[in-house]
């Protein structure tokens, strides 16, 4: 009994939330236009935390929550870099995530892009000069799209992730 | 001759639908927890972007790993062709029966599994090691299960299993029917890697069964696995609507028995997907130690389906 | 002279010329002569099986030889199918070890290696001709003779010296059995001819003794649980080529004599006998394959999958017999052909598979899986009939292993019309252990092949490994063919051996059960299939694939390091072992494997939250076993003791004794009945 | 007409059989309760059943009864005795859940085989349930000796009454009313007395696990 109440329950609050801000829809049906075109529309996401104070992550887990739903926009995230398309990448590059950082670069298939998220990544930002840190990410592998703020919030991330998509190269013929 | 377009033209459909599947149950998961979630047609673009990338390879891995994905692919198509979907009795009715079913899709199980161990990876082994154990463990409810059908329609072969419940309706509902269908349905959720066994969705490797295998895959081998697995879950379905509640399945190849077929099976294929999407959001994943209390419970159904169908023979 | 007894000449003669050349001549000439002469037998063998089995000749031959009764040999559809068991598997074997031995020039002895070698093949013909009680048991005995000193050929370790003491031991045990058995069909009589027995009349229940002493005689031989302690001993120490012939062939001769016992020689009994050779059948097949998955010596776990696969055999003939006793001939047949079908389909993979065991100890050095990993690239051959071997014996069509277990599975569902309370209890739950065995036999030789063949090489010797030398590729290729052929055209087979099966035991004769075609439906049974046309959709559907794919799919690949979370190195140390891979099942089924485990744990002397080393045991104890023959062992232990008191090292005691003996027995021979 | 008669007495019994092994398979009280209360809701369900199809007007008044009293009554009062106990799962049973179920398969299998000649002579159209019946008294029995909680036990011994009525209503289309309602008198006394018992061991031990009690000895 108490299995169908709560059945019942789970399915009458089964409305989709409406997505937040306008801001985020629009980067929203932007994203998804161009991940159509470029990546039929399936993008699948490695996270490497090269380093970085989770804070960015905290605001890249929003990114999959029922609020943002990165998913409806053919955007997952995956558990190998085998799987995926696009590297998301925070933090300062520590020396110990130097080489665990090039190898998912190495390990992930062509077409690939790389998105660096947070100030960290780009500067190193409180940490720079430390003596753990190697350096930003654009030092051990290329970058595509830099995505500044600390935290960036999920909607830059999406439009970083969105700019970086912009700058795969669109192969043709036997693809 | 029509019999065996009927067969390609089942096949294909099979093949058309089962990633459409894979995306509904999505769909229908991400309603339920209150996200829009992707479109149905999303597993459609991912096998056609994977069929576009590159494949990296472990330096490691050897031939097993590079054939692994066409016996499997090969494997499940290859049953696709045995179980009827659409009509009874197909042309390769006798070429396999449920017995052979089973052990076909095993035979992919096993090469998956080698593929698993080959490039030397932890988290390929693991799996490996949970998907052999799950496997094991589920092979004793199927072949009672299979032994519950055997008795009510006297043949292993699915056609005559199919069509001896359309001749006899009231079967349908009868215990042993109903309590094979109960086991089997706990089999197919472990088969398939659906949730109280595993999770299709987990990104944690500690957890995973089926996705630590392929975790090592990428490009289009990734693409022939993931494929073969909605093809997979598609012939459980299948065989569980089309064993089990059989009305529809078309006995002559007429066009209107044959698009009454296919409108039949897509009702099934729907309700079942509703089914296992309804349930995957109700319940947790099991602990790995678990699993052999849910296995055991699903082979007590499937020996009460056995005495049920002794008792009223 | 018919061709028949031409090759019967050809089988003796070529085994004693193999033997002698073995004994006589030193090196490589030896070796390789007495390998020929153990082929050329075995081919001969082989031939008259065929023969016997095609034109349905049926040879009788008695020689003077033996004492009282003389060599009794008869040829009929049973034996000739065992001889051509004994001939695949003991030619494809003999190749094999021409190469092999060599490697213990200089070390063990070749003379005795090569000459019982010879002994053991000429032995197994004999045994399934013999046509009297005492051709059988004296050949037995030398069967089981020429088997020890072959066991005992790495005569300096002592692991293999308990083991051959211990196949003695439990061998010797069924042996009596066995004499009793005989004894009592006989009617007292040791030199009575089966046509005797045939005929004669016995009481119900000298009946039942003669068969259960017959399963416990011919079970102890088989490695039926519980009497299979001997077998995870001595086959792994054998040499390879032995280990595979004793596997594949051996212990089988358990299966045949416990089918001429009680179907010909008994014509079959009440429903219990079937049901008890079941039952003891499945419970061996399942706990051959859950020690097997415990065991990471490769050759101790293919052992413990010989008790598994005579399990399933049992079961087969256990179903039969069960049906015979209903009435239910067709059905019978039907059991006892999936039984002499996996018999045949096991000699071949399972000899197979300890070759190739044979070949990565030749290459390694090493049984222990845990040292090994790597082999496909450094041993491509090997590992490709490992594979099929793998895959056969785990019933994966479609190879041979799958077609009989699928009539085993027949045979077990075709049981249900028969309306009796204790068979639709019997056999779901027999259907279930037979589905739970393949399961967890498919799990094990995933670990078997994938550890010890895949991923990186373990030790230093496996990573040196080379090919095994073309004659033990030629001796795995053989059977490899073997095991394809077999499972693909089971339309052929099956009819063959319902016509060898006819006659037998009032089975019968003409088989018109089976029809052929290439799909093969089976009367009284529930279904139907074709290896064959799975096989080649198989192909058909692998090659399609491959052929879209490489012309749409994109067809870039790019060689790179392992995914392992982006860890700096990776080492052999950081795969899945054996035990590792075993661990969920061996948790699941603790209850059965009692492990006891043992965690010692240096500290580091200035901190407790610093570790030194670890140490974590953990070890399994078959405990049935321990419960079982513990107590029998201090039973015989503590009957030795009472016994020695006889022993006073007095000469006159003993001729007192002696005496005493005379006397007694010639009282009870004058004794008026 | 009697076809769909035994096929639903066949389905009843199943249905309770298999809330019955829900006790052997789920280790929450609530689900036990709520299992329990299913089951009598189902046997109630067969009563009306056997009423209608075999025109035994008094087995309506006897399914009203049993539903009333076991599907709605007695969860109600065990859900108040779990409310004061709190949440104390069945964690470390002697015997453990995956073993339980394959034991409880096979004593279904059991019950099959010793009601055999029993359903062999018997004509009537119910007689294929009984087997199931008799493996739900089985599996009841099993549940009251492998589990430790006195509340699990409550509610194994309820479930084994419930057998022992299905079996009544099936053999013999009921015993008359008055022994219906004196076995029913009787059971709801044992389940009071038993209730009384968990109260006391509860309040002693601070726990109601039965092996608790093993210390009265001492």
């Amino acid at each position: 009994m108490r299995l169908f109440a709560k059945i019942l329950k789970v399915g009458l609050v089964t409305e989709p939330l409406g997505p937040g801000d306008d801001a985020v829809v629009r980067v929203a049906r932007a994203v998804e236009a161009k991940a159509r075109k470029l990546l039929g529309r399936a993008v699948a996401i490695r996270e490497v935390d090269a380093g970085s104070c989770n804070g960015c992550e905290v605001e890249i887990t929003g990114l999959m929550s029922p609020v943002y739903d990165s998913e409806r926009f053919g955007i997952h995230f995956v558990a190998s870099p085998r799987h995926a398309d696009l590297l998301l990448v925070t933090g300062p590059v520590t020396r110990n995530m130097e080489i665990p950082l090039l190898k998912t670069y190495e390990a992930t298939p062509d077409p690939k892009v790389v998105v660096a998220v947070g100030d960290c990544a780009q500067t190193c930002g409180v940490f720079r000069g430390s003596y753990a840190v190697v350096g930003s990410v654009d030092a051990i592998i290329p970058v595509d799209v830099f995505v500044g703020g600390c935290p960036p919030e999920p909607a830059d991330i999406l439009r970083g992730i969105l700019t970086a998509l912009d700058r795969l190269p669109v192969r043709k013929g036997r693809a | 001759m029509t019999g065996f377009l009927l067969e390609a033209a089942q096949v294909l459909l099979a093949l058309a639908l089962a990633p459409g599947l894979v995306g509904l149950i999505r769909w229908m998961k991400a309603r339920l927890q209150n996200r829009r979630g992707a479109p149905v047609r999303q597993p459609y673009l991912e096998l056609r972007k994977l069929f576009r990338k590159e494949v990296v390879l472990s330096t490691n891995a050897s031939w097993i790993f590079r054939a692994a994905p066409f016996v499997v692919f090969a494997s499940t198509v290859a049953v696709g062709f045995l179980v009827p979907l659409l009509a009874v009795p197909l042309p390769f009715d006798e070429v396999g029966d449920l017995l052979v079913v089973v052990y076909l899709l095993l035979l992919g199980t096993f090469f998956l599994a080698l593929a698993g161990l080959d490039p030397g990876s932890a988290f390929g082994g693991m799996g490996s090691s949970r998907e052999m154990t799950v496997a094991a463990l589920a092979e004793p409810t199927l072949a009672v299960a299979i032994f519950a059908l055997a008795l009510g329609a006297g043949s292993t072969n699915l056609g005559q299993i199919v069509g001896r419940t359309m001749a006899d309706p009231l079967a349908a509902v009868s215990p042993g029917h109903l309590l094979a269908f109960a086991a089997l349905f706990i089999v197919m959720l472990a088969e398939t890697g659906r949730l109280p066994v595993d999770n299709p969705a987990t990104h944690l490797e500690l957890t995973m069964i089926h996705e630590a295998m392929v975790l090592e895959y990428s490009g289009r081998y990734l693409a022939l696995i993931e494929w073969a697995a909605a093809l997979k879950l598609l012939i459980f379905f299948a065989l569980l609507g089309n064993l089990f509640v059989p009305w529809g399945v078309a006995a002559t190849l007429t066009p209107t028995a044959l698009s009454l077929a296919v409108g039949a099976l897509l009702v099934k294929l729907v309700v079942l997907a509703a089914a296992v999407a309804i349930f995957e959001t109700r319940v947790a994943k099991l602990r790995l130690f678990r699993v052999p209390e849910l296995l055991s419970a699903s082979f007590v159904l499937a020996l009460l389906a056995v005495t049920s169908s002794f008792l009223l023979r | 002279m018919t061709i028949a007894s031409w090759l019967l000449y050809i089988i003796v003669g070529a085994h004693a010329l193999g033997a002698l050349a073995a004994l006589g001549l030193r090196g490589a000439a030896g070796r390789v002569l007495g390998a020929t002469g153990a082929g050329a037998g075995s081919l001969a063998t082989l031939g008259l099986g065929a023969w016997c089995l095609g034109t349905g000749t049926v040879l009788a031959i008695t020689a003077p030889i033996l004492p009282l009764t003389g060599l009794a040999l008869r040829v009929d559809g049973v034996s000739a199918f065992f001889l051509i068991v004994a001939g695949v598997a003991g030619a494809a074997a003999s190749v094999y070890g021409a190469a092999y031995s060599a490697h213990y020039e200089g070390r063990y002895s070749l003379r005795l290696l090569g000459a019982m070698w010879n002994v053991l093949l000429l032995s197994l013909p004999i045994q399934v001709l013999a046509d009297n009680a005492l051709t059988f048991l004296m050949t037995w005995e030398v069967m089981s003779l020429s088997a020890y000193f072959l066991v005992l050929t790495e005569h300096d370790r002592r692991e293999t010296v308990r083991a051959a003491n211990w196949y003695l031991v439990v061998t010797h045990a069924g042996f009596a059995a066995l004499v009793a058995a005989f004894l009592l069909l006989a009617a007292g009589d040791p030199t009575a001819s089966f046509a005797a027995m045939r005929s004669a009349v016995l009481a119900p229940g000298t009946r039942d003794a003669v068969f259960v002493l017959a399963l416990i005689g011919f079970g102890a031989k088989a490695g039926i649980v519980p009497l299979h302690v001997w077998l995870p001993m001595a086959h792994p120490v054998a040499p390879s080529h032995v280990s595979a012939l004793m596997s594949g062939v051996v212990i089988k001769m358990g299966v045949y004599g416990l089918l001429r016992v009680s179907l010909d020689l008994l014509g079959g009994g009440p429903a219990w006998w079937g049901g008890l050779a079941l039952g003891v059948g499945a419970v061996s097949a399942l706990l051959g394959v859950l020690y097997a998955l415990m065991e990471h010596d490769l050759k101790r776990l293919l052992a413990y999958h010989s008790i598994e696969n005579v399990g399933i055999i049992f079961m087969g003939l256990g179903a039969g017999l069960v049906f015979q006793s209903y009435g239910l001939p067709a059905l019978a047949t039907l059991g006892f052909v999936a039984g002499l079908y996996h018999t045949l389909n096991h000699a071949c993979f399972k000899g197979l598979l300890f070759l190739g065991a044979g070949s990565v100890l030749h290459a390694t050095h090493t049984r222990n899986m845990e040292e090994l990993g790597g082999l496909i690239h450094r041993m491509p051959r090997t590992a490709v009939g490992f594979l099929i071997g793998a895959a056969a014996i785990s019933a994966l069509p479609p190879l041979n292993g799958f077609a009989s277990e699928w009539l085993v599975f027949q045979a077990l569902l075709g049981g249900s019309t028969i309306p009796r309370a204790e068979i639709a209890v019997v056999m779901p739950i027999a259907v279930a252990m037979l589905a739970l065995t393949s399961g967890l036999a498919v799990a094990c030789f995933v670990k078997a092949f994938g550890i010890t063949f895949l991923a990186l090489p373990r030790s230093a010797e496996a990573a040196q490994a080379q090919e095994a030398p073309l004659a033990m590729q030629i001796g795995m290729g053989a059977l490899v063919l073997a095991c394809v052929a077999l499972g693909l055209a089971p339309f052929f087979v099956v009819p063959v051996l319902g016509s060898a099966l006819g006659g037998v035991g009032g089975l019968p004769t003409a088989s018109v059960e089976f029809s052929l075609g290439t799909s093969f439906r089976v009367a009284g049974a529930v279904g139907q299939m074709s290896p064959l046309l799975v096989a080649l959709g198989l192909a058909l559907l692998i090659g399609l694939t491959l052929g879209s794919l490489r012309a749409f799919a994109d067809r870039r690949l790019r060689p790179g390091d392992t995914w392992g979370c982006g860890r700096i190195g990776h080492t052999a140390r950081m795969e899945y072992t054996a035990t590792a891979f075993a661990e969920p099942l061996r948790r699941i089924f603790a209850e059965l494997y009692r492990p006891t485990q043992d965690l010692s744990i240096d500290f580091h002397p200035a901190s407790r939250y610093f570790v030194e080393s670890i140490e974590y045991r953990s070890a399994i104890h078959p405990w049935f076993e321990q419960a079982l023959y513990t107590p029998v062992l201090r039973l015989l232990r503590g009957a030795a003791h009472r016994v020695r008191r006889l022993q006073a090292g007095s000469l006159h005691l003993y001729l007192t004794y002696m005496t005493i003996v005379l006397v007694v027995l010639l009282i009870v021979a004058r004794w008026p009945r | 007409m009697s076809d769909a008669f035994s096929q639903l007495s066949v389905l009843g019994s199943s249905l309770t059989l298999i809330f019955g092994l829900i006790l052997l398979w789920r280790r929450g009280v609530p689900a036990y309760i709520s299992a329990f209360a299913a089951q009598s809701a189902v046997l109630a369900g067969v009563a009306a059943v056997v009423a209608h199809f075999g025109r035994e007007a008094e087995l309506y008044w006897v399914a009203a009864l049993l539903f009333l009293v076991k599907a709605v009554a007695i969860p109600k009062l065990l859900r108040d005795m779990e409310r004061r106990f709190g949440t104390e799962r069945e964690l470390q049973p002697y015997v453990n859940t995956a073993t339980s179920l394959v034991v409880a398969g096979l004593l279904v299998l059991f019950g099959y085989a010793i009601m055999r000649p029993l359903v062999a002579v018997s004509r009537l159209p119910t007689r294929a349930a009984m087997p199931l019946a008799m493996a739900l008294v089985l599996v009841s029995l099993f549940v009251m000796i492998s589990r430790k909680k006195a509340l699990t036990q409550v509610v194994g011994f309820l479930m084994l009454e419930n057998g022992i009525a299905l079996l009544a209503i099936l053999g013999t289309y009921g015993i008359p009313l008055i022994i219906e309602l004196g076995v029913f008198l009787d059971a709801l006394l044992g389940f009071i007395v038993m209730q009384i018992f968990v109260y006391q061991i509860h309040d002693t031990f601070e726990t109601i696990d039965v092996e608790q009690l093993n210390r009265l000895r001492h």
